[in-house]
């Protein structure tokens, strides 16, 4: 009879929907995660008598004293912090000033492809490791949780698509990736206030970030003449020439002062619920949606 | 019954009624349950499907349906009419007992700001100090908080204390609650408010009159050390604007 | 009716007498006043709770120029009033002509509403909140209202266009088919559901002038 | 008649009379009432399915989660491999794809199952066939509603594979969680999210102005009010309340949909709007819906009880009453989904009255349905199974709801597994099983063919028995303070310590979702190898079982049935049978048919 004539073609619609919804459903990501990247995050391929740079970032002054991070919410973590956790805005040790990020600005010519390797960044006592760190344009870099308990990578960036993805417990993100230059990217963590740290992404592979001792180390630079900028997240932006002959190793210096403080990406103002909870009456009374 | 119910421990001053009201309509729901159901599953048995047999023919009973029409309305009347008042007390403003500490409890994605007054006793002034998903209060002494939220609706629930309030963004909603026993309790967001919304979580630590005045005059001197806020005096912050009634006073007159 | 009504009564009690096209817009309406409730009632919430957003009557929105819209729109119900009487008479060309009429009288509603958009956004009165700043039609420096203004405004008349551009959109297949002489004296089911729809969106409309543009 | 004032009848009627219709317009853009339904049937079982997927996803999660420094070591997810890294990471599920399931499992069951089921389903299948017409007053309409909710149904789907994911703010899709990405981290899906709801929405309100039409205007002759099957009354308030609720969410989902894209602010604090308005159009959709919900359940169950019973339904006046009553108090409930909300604590005790209130009406018809069975002559069939079921699983659904009308007690019982208990005895025990009733009772008269009883019976006992080890365990959780959403519940020690349960509750659930396999087989089996069913192998009353298995085009050829009594005249003194069909006349001979 004709209601059994009827049914496979009704099936099919039905079905027809699933397999192409669970076909797109791949998007997002894609594999290889691990790989180590580190200070100068991506690997230049080799270059024709290719010179290198080498830098200090001098600070001069009394650097202020970091902010203790009340992390009694997370003992595991404080637990990683015998000396007590602060916050990592000024790292200065006599006289040399640390996670400084330099990059090559200006000069270079010719195209950079990213490498294939990934930049990794370790969450590690409830604070990133490292607190600054760069990555080539369309290069992963990927979020690695060593301590067990959730944590979430909340990128604002301004030019690129922000992301914001969470690791349940210890494991490491599939590789994201931002497709434009952008000095610098904030992330940061909403589980823990405090877990905050930055990301430089550039267009060339030429960047480094200034160590505990102030130095940094450029390498395989091809010869000629750069701007070179280097980024602070509390004193702010400064910029030099530099010149590196075939073969050769130019040295670099950048002066920071404790009494010139411009932050160039500030993170977000903390919320003060004070403002308008002093309207005592809307306190004693509450406003509901419908009056 | 309660470890049936598996209820948490209770250690708030209205916990009691609220439980005691779980535990009637508890069992009136359970003796209707097993009238019905036993009902029920007698009628299947007697009345199944014999040969020979032959069902009433009947279309119904207005009697019955009076009574058991009244019957139902009556039960739920009364669950009603006992209910509103236990509701009033803990939910409107207007009831609510002379508080012994003033807090602001601020929740952003994923964690519980709680804002206590500081040295002089009033809030939204320089020498608040915050506190991070850590909430410290004296026991037996009526804690208001002033729910705010900064991004998306979290629903402030603390399990031990029978409170569960909605903290929305743009309103300021008031609740209190008083703990009846020190320790360290729950403190968790009941509404699904982002990626982490199950690590939303905090601790609440009910302190003795004392331990709490200890310590909040070591968070004083701490929140006064550091930079940018002015350097306070330790001093016991039990005052709420109206009556500068002192933490003992408060224990003693909130019973 | 009864004729109309006959054909789906042929198997059927109808408890109302009313034939389906007919009842069935009836029913339409009724979803149609709900949706309008709620986004009435919407607007009246978030006015009374942000009362410093709404701009006094007349500073920012242009009253004299609606009003005159309204007008129109009032003068379309009557001429698609015409038309109904017409059809029922058995008047085929009186029934052309206004439903001409109306349909012009939606369209040129229609063309005021776009241009009283555009000067309105031009005077920095637009739905985006972050973009809104209304600097009013006397010009001046601050901003008038606030952002739940336009937010409201652009949402509410947006929707009642909307309902209007369906109308005249469906005025002008009724006009197709008057001239293909498909409307008899007494058989017009088209004609007047068409008209029940009409009614409907200009009672809609005098309530949304008189709350967003009057008070 | 006029084709120009009632074209709709027309089409209907040359479908009823010349069977040369094209394949395309016969079976997928058909305007036959009948196979609307059957389509609204696929379509709305495959989500079933669906949704039944996600929440084993979920209840996986749940009892093996990974938290090291609680000391619970977490199972991968099975076929977690399969799905990209934006949801499961090296086997571990991330908790934005845990929201997302919970979102979509939660939006999928409501709105695009068991709504369907109930409503697309069976308002479209039995209406026409209970009342003697020979299809819906505007067929068209009817053809695009179903299209609509198809096309709804594939942007929903389409939302899992968009950049962010699927929506994953909750079904109840709160603001502003929901508007901004900056909160969700899901942008787009959110937007499909409301979209597709809103284009369900206008499907709905198609369907509904069909049905209402339909009803009022297209009965037999003879076919009073009160002569109506419940079935038919309970979907009539049903098309009623959808009528009225679905503008009010559509209107809402579009302010939302406004504020997501071109940056309105209905719904966003900073700039004044009122998150809160929101819940209050939501919710005031929402809970007509609850009742648009469990109605039609109601109805089918009374039809299936009279019949398995062999006896008149206890009370039939009674039973309309009531659901008018629960159609008209189902307004002023609403708020009591928003105790917490913040809203007035005085509106907070209105609500609770009216909530309590409402409780009236459904015992009402419980003890009718006591009262059906008293003095019966049971034959325990499986719709009838199915339907006992319903009454007594819809006790526990409708006693556990008073704890949570209790405003005080709603205080620690809300937003917790207390609720997700009481909502799954209703929805699950309730509706679904009202619906698997319905499915097995109408099969015979949809495809002309019996599902088999054996397997009927095995699906119907292994369901019953995993559904209850499956919720109820969630009552205790709820009460012993058990947060709803919670990707990992061992976060909190309170919770840490009921974790046996949860797994407990997991395993039953995968072996109540294994146990529907049983039912497609069935289902599918029975379609092509099922055995041939007559006109009426319930022996039941109503007009459907007077049409042809499957009915034809038209249902009734050429003639048009004529009624003379009730539908529950079952075990009359002096009939010949212990039935006696609607059409049969007060002699008792059935009458030659009417032209």
């Amino acid at each position: 009879m004709f209601a059994t004539r009827r049914i496979p073609r009704l099936i099919a619609l039905p079905v027809a929907v699933a397999l192409a919804a669970c076909g797109g459903g791949d998007s997002g990501a894609t594999g290889d995660t691990g790989a180590a990247g580190g200070d100068a995050g991506a690997a230049p391929m080799a270059v024709a008598n290719a010179g290198t740079i080498n830098g200090t970032v001098n600070f001069t002054g009394m650097a202020p004293a970091n902010q203790p991070i009340d992390m009694g919410a997370e003992p595991t973590c404080a637990a990683q912090h015998p000396a007590g956790p602060t916050t990592q805005t000024v790292i200065a040790n006599n006289g040399k000033l640390a996670n400084v990020f330099v990059y090559l600005k200006e000069g270079l010519t010719g195209t950079h492809p990213a490498p294939s390797t990934n930049v990794e960044v370790d969450q590690h006592g409830c604070v990133y490791v490292p607190h600054v760190t760069g990555v080539m344009a369309g290069q992963g870099i990927v979020f690695k949780n060593s301590d067990g308990l959730a944590h979430n990578v909340n990128a604002q960036p301004q030019n690129n698509r922000p992301f914001n993805i969470s690791q349940p417990t210890s494991m490491t993100s599939a590789p994201q990736r931002f497709s434009t230059p952008e000095v610098m990217i904030p992330i940061q963590c909403d589980v823990h206030g405090w877990m905050q740290a930055y990301v430089g992404v550039v267009a060339n592979p030429y960047f480094a970030t200034s160590g505990e001792d102030g130095n940094f180390t450029i390498g395989n630079v091809p010869p000629g003449t750069y701007t070179l900028e280097s980024w602070h997240e509390h004193y702010g932006v400064k910029t030099a020439q530099v010149t590196v002959d075939p073969d050769g190793t130019a040295t670099v210096t950048f002066d920071y002062d404790a009494s010139v403080a411009n932050a160039v990406v500030p993170l977000g103002a903390p919320f003060d619920p004070h403002t308008d909870v002093a309207a005592e009456r809307r306190v004693a009374q509450p406003q509901p949606a419908t009056r | 019954m309660n470890e049936f119910w598996r209820l948490p421990v209770n250690v708030s001053s209205y916990g009691g009624d609220i439980d005691g009201m779980f535990m009637l309509i508890a069992w009136v729901i359970t003796i209707v349950f097993f009238a019905v159901e036993i009902l029920l599953v007698w009628f299947l048995f007697r009345y199944r499907a014999r040969p020979g047999r032959k069902a009433a023919y009947m279309h119904g009973n207005s009697r019955m349906e009076v009574l058991w029409t009244g019957a139902t309305a009556l039960i739920v009347l009364f669950i009603g009419v006992i209910s509103r008042g236990l509701w009033l007390d803990i939910k409107d403003p207007l009831r609510f007992p002379e508080p012994g500490l003033q807090l602001i409890v601020s929740a952003k994605q994923f964690e519980w700001n709680t804002t206590y007054p500081g040295a002089d006793g009033q809030l939204g002034t320089a020498d608040d100090f915050i506190r991070r998903n850590q909430m410290h209060v004296p026991v037996n002494v009526p804690v208001r908080i002033t729910l705010v939220s900064e991004d998306v609706i979290h629903s402030f629930y603390l399990p031990e204390l029978r409170l569960k309030q909605d903290a929305v963004p743009g309103m300021q909603i008031p609740a209190w609650f008083e703990a009846t026993q020190t320790g360290e309790f729950t403190v968790g967001c009941a509404e699904l408010c982002g990626l982490q919304h199950y690590r939303m979580k905090g601790t609440l630590t009910v302190l003795s009159a004392d331990q709490f005045n200890a310590w909040n005059a070591q968070q004083v001197a701490a929140a006064g050390a550091a930079p940018g806020t002015t350097p306070a005096l330790a001093a016991p912050v039990m005052n709420n604007e109206a009556a500068g009634s002192p933490v003992v006073a408060a224990a003693s007159h909130a019973h | 009716m009864s004729t109309a009504a006959a054909p789906s009564m042929e198997h059927g009690t109808s408890s109302f007498g009313v034939y389906n096209l007919k009842l069935g817009m009836w029913v339409f309406l009724l979803s149609e006043v709900m949706f309008f409730t709620g986004l009435i009632g919407s607007y009246i919430i978030l006015r009374f709770a942000n009362p410093d957003q709404f701009a006094v009557p007349g500073a920012v929105l242009n009253v004299p120029l609606t009003a005159l819209n309204t007008f129109i729109l009032i003068c379309s119900s009557v001429s698609m009033v015409k038309a109904f009487a017409d059809v029922q008479a058995g008047n085929q060309a009186g029934l052309k002509k206004w439903l001409l009429v109306t349909a012009l009288l939606g369209m040129v509603f229609l063309g005021i509403q776009a241009i009283e958009y555009t000067v309105l956004a031009s005077e920095g009165f637009v739905p985006m909140a972050e973009r809104y700043a209304a600097h009013g039609r006397a010009g001046g420096h601050e901003t008038l209202g606030g952002p739940l203004y336009g937010t409201t405004f652009y949402t509410m008349t947006g929707f009642h266009g909307t309902h209007v551009s369906i109308g005249v959109a469906c005025l002008w297949w009724c006009v197709f088919q008057a001239y293909r002489g498909r409307y008899t004296a007494n058989s017009h089911g088209g004609i007047e559901i068409m008209g029940l729809y009409w009614h409907f969106v200009d009672l809609v409309w005098i309530i949304l002038f008189t709350i967003v543009y009057l008070i | 008649m006029s084709t120009a004032a009632v074209p709709h009848d027309t089409a209907a009627h040359a479908q009823a009379h010349h069977e040369h219709i094209p394949f395309i317009r016969k079976y997928i853009f058909s305007t036959d009432h009948k196979v609307i339904g059957i389509q609204f049937m696929f379509m709305s079982l495959f989500f079933l399915l669906l949704g039944g997927l996600l929440a084993m996803a979920m209840r996986w999660q749940i009892a093996f989660p990974y938290n090291e420094t609680a000391g619970f070591q977490g199972q991968p997810l099975p076929g977690g491999d399969l799905l990209p890294e934006t949801m499961v990471v090296q086997g571990i599920m991330l908790p934005e794809f845990y929201n997302a399931l919970v979102t979509m499992h939660g939006t999928i069951m409501v709105f695009f199952a068991i709504m369907p089921l109930l409503v697309g389903v069976w308002a479209n299948y039995l209406i026409p066939l209970q009342i003697g017409a020979p299809d819906m007053a505007f067929p068209r309409i009817n053809m695009m509603s179903f299209w609509l909710a198809f096309g709804a149904g594939l942007l929903m789907l389409a939302s899992f594979a968009v950049t962010g994911g699927a929506a994953n703010a909750g079904w109840t899709g709160y603001t502003p969680l929901s508007i901004n990405d900056l909160y969700s981290g899901v942008k787009t899906g959110q937007q499909l999210w409301a979209l597709s709801l809103t284009i369900l929405g206008f499907s709905s309100l198609m369907g509904s102005v069909n049905y209402i039409t339909t009803l009022i205007n297209m009965r037999a002759p003879g076919m009073t009010w009160f002569r109506l099957p419940l079935s038919t009354w309970a979907l009539l308030i049903t098309s009623i309340l959808i009528l009225l609720a679905v503008p009010v969410l559509a209107g809402g989902l579009i302010m939302m949909f406004f504020d997501q894209t071109i940056g309105t602010n209905f719904f966003k604090p900073e700039t004044g709007g009122q998150p809160l308005l929101w819940q209050h159009l939501f919710w005031f959709f929402g809970h007509p819906e609850v009742y648009i919900l469990i109605l039609p359940a109601m109805g089918f169950v009374s039809d299936i009880i009279a019949n398995g019973a062999r006896k008149p339904i206890f009370g039939y006046h009674a039973m309309v009453w009531a659901i008018i009553a629960i159609g008209f108090i189902g307004w002023i409930v609403w708020g009591h989904h928003m105790f917490m909300s913040g809203m007035n604590p005085m509106l907070g005790g209105f609500f609770m009255v009216t909530t309590l209130i409402i409780a009236v009406p459904s015992a009402i018809k419980t003890f009718n349905w006591l009262g059906t069975v008293w003095r019966g002559n049971i034959r325990f069939h499986t719709p009838m199974l199915f339907a006992l079921s319903f009454v007594a699983l819809f006790v526990i659904g409708g006693l556990s709801g008073v704890p949570l009308a209790a405003a005080p007690v709603d205080i620690p019982l809300h937003d917790t597994y207390f609720v997700v208990a009481h909502i799954h005895y209703v929805l699950v025990g309730g509706s679904l099983f009202g619906i698997f009733a319905a499915i097995t009772f109408w099969f015979p008269k949809m495809f002309g063919r019996t599902m088999n009883e054996t397997l009927g019976k095995v699906h119907w006992a292994l369901t019953f028995v995993f559904f209850n080890l499956t919720f109820f365990p969630m009552h205790m959780l709820g009460s012993g303070g058990m947060m709803r959403r919670l990707y990992d519940p061992t976060q909190y020690p309170h919770i840490a310590s009921m974790q046996d349960t949860n797994i407990f509750i997991t395993w039953c659930a995968l072996i109540l979702f294994a146990a529907q396999l049983i039912f497609m087989w069935n289902f599918l089996w029975s379609l092509f190898k099922g055995k041939l069913a007559g006109e009426n192998p319930w022996e039941a009353n109503s007009l459907e079982w007077t049409a042809p298995s499957p009915p034809p085009h038209g249902n009734w050829g050429d003639r048009v049935p004529v009624v003379h009594r009730g539908p529950y005249e079952y075990s009359a003194p002096g009939a010949t049978a212990d039935y006696q069909l609607q059409t049969e006349a007060p002699t008792g001979q059935p009458l030659p048919a009417t032209h």
